[in-house]
């Protein structure tokens, strides 16, 4: 696994089969709660989109999600592990370019935190995209 | 005092700009801000922020020289 | 795959794979939200809960389960997709005995669906538990 | 008129019963609710409904000849 929140292309099966094993050995935890974010085949002016082309400014985004995990874990003390990743680069409609995975001893606080940790990351992480077709 | 600064463009501001980054030179980053649109009226449509050495600008300020100056339109990951 | 929303012992991380590339070929759809419950190994009178056993009147629970997906479908219009599996039999602590999965267009009724689903299954399906220690 | 109907003791109702299904005779499901609190004064303590042929009671009523009526304690799905 390796430890930055980018990765280049898409965050394929493997990758998220890998990343749901997290945490699989903490027993205290009873609820996992994940988001995963894929790229739709929308219509653009009559044009269908094929592909989203991500970018980061890197250095930057790594700072904003350790951040951002840090502010999910201290608003919600159930919580017991945070971890996402976001792509780069290009990725194909119906591949996830987003995952966010939150583990917490209690539903509420996983599914609260999981909805709260994408919308720290829609305001806060500096990605961009632009439409391939 | 001018100082030298990086300016990296970002998004849609590097389609506009042509380019991944350019140095200016101004003192602090309102002066910068107004230079941006000066060489680059394109930028005007957009909605753009600044982060200073990789950390968002929260009120305009000083620049040091080899400060690096990201401009950030908005946001679109998930 | 098969087509009981029961299934025998805990739910398996390749069962969870496999549930996951279901409607992996929906290119409108941009949003996954996943609910796993955990079996925790909580503390009781002093004993550490190792594994709950669970039952289920199990035509009743196809019946029941089968209308709560429709009632999520009709609540949430951009949902595309509600699939979930819940353990019967012995589940030990830190294995998943509920899995959810809802797709829909846009992140909102997803997320929103994925919880509700979770609070009608907890309200409606005839499954009971007992504690192993 | 009284007919016979299978019970169906489902969660906790099976180990207070020590059976998983019994056989009862009544007319209706109110009836059915005493006869099982006599026969199962265990029963007493456990806030159960009952579902017939497999849909939850909405409210009680008559029996037919082989009815089938499960004992539902709280659920505790999850």
């Amino acid at each position: 696994m390796n430890d930055s929140f980018l990765v280049a292309g898409p965050i394929t099966p493997v990758l998220i089969s890998e990343l749901m094993t997290l945490g699989n050995d903490d027993t205290g935890a009873g609820a996992v709660s994940v988001f995963a974010g894929k790229v739709r085949d929308d219509e653009i002016e009559g044009k269908k989109v094929t592909a989203l082309e991500y970018s980061a400014y890197n250095e930057m985004a790594e700072k904003v999600a350790a951040e951002i995990i840090r502010t999910v874990k201290s608003a919600f003390s159930d919580v017991r592990k945070v971890v996402f990743v976001h792509s780069t680069g290009v990725v194909k409609a119906g591949e996830v370019s987003l995952f966010i995975m939150v583990t917490s001893g209690h539903r509420d606080h996983a599914i609260s935190a999981c909805r709260h940790t994408l919308e720290l990351i829609k305001e806060n992480l500096p990605v961009w995209k632009r439409e391939l077709f | 005092m001018k100082n030298v600064v990086r300016v990296l463009w970002f998004g849609v501001a590097q389609e506009i700009t042509g380019s991944a980054e350019e140095e200016f030179m101004a003192e602090d980053t309102a002066v910068l801000r107004l230079q941006i649109l000066e060489r680059h009226p394109g930028m005007r449509t957009v909605n753009f922020r600044l982060a200073l050495n990789g950390t968002m600008l929260k009120k305009d300020g000083q620049l040091e020289e080899n400060d690096v100056i990201a401009v950030l339109p908005p946001f679109a990951g998930g």
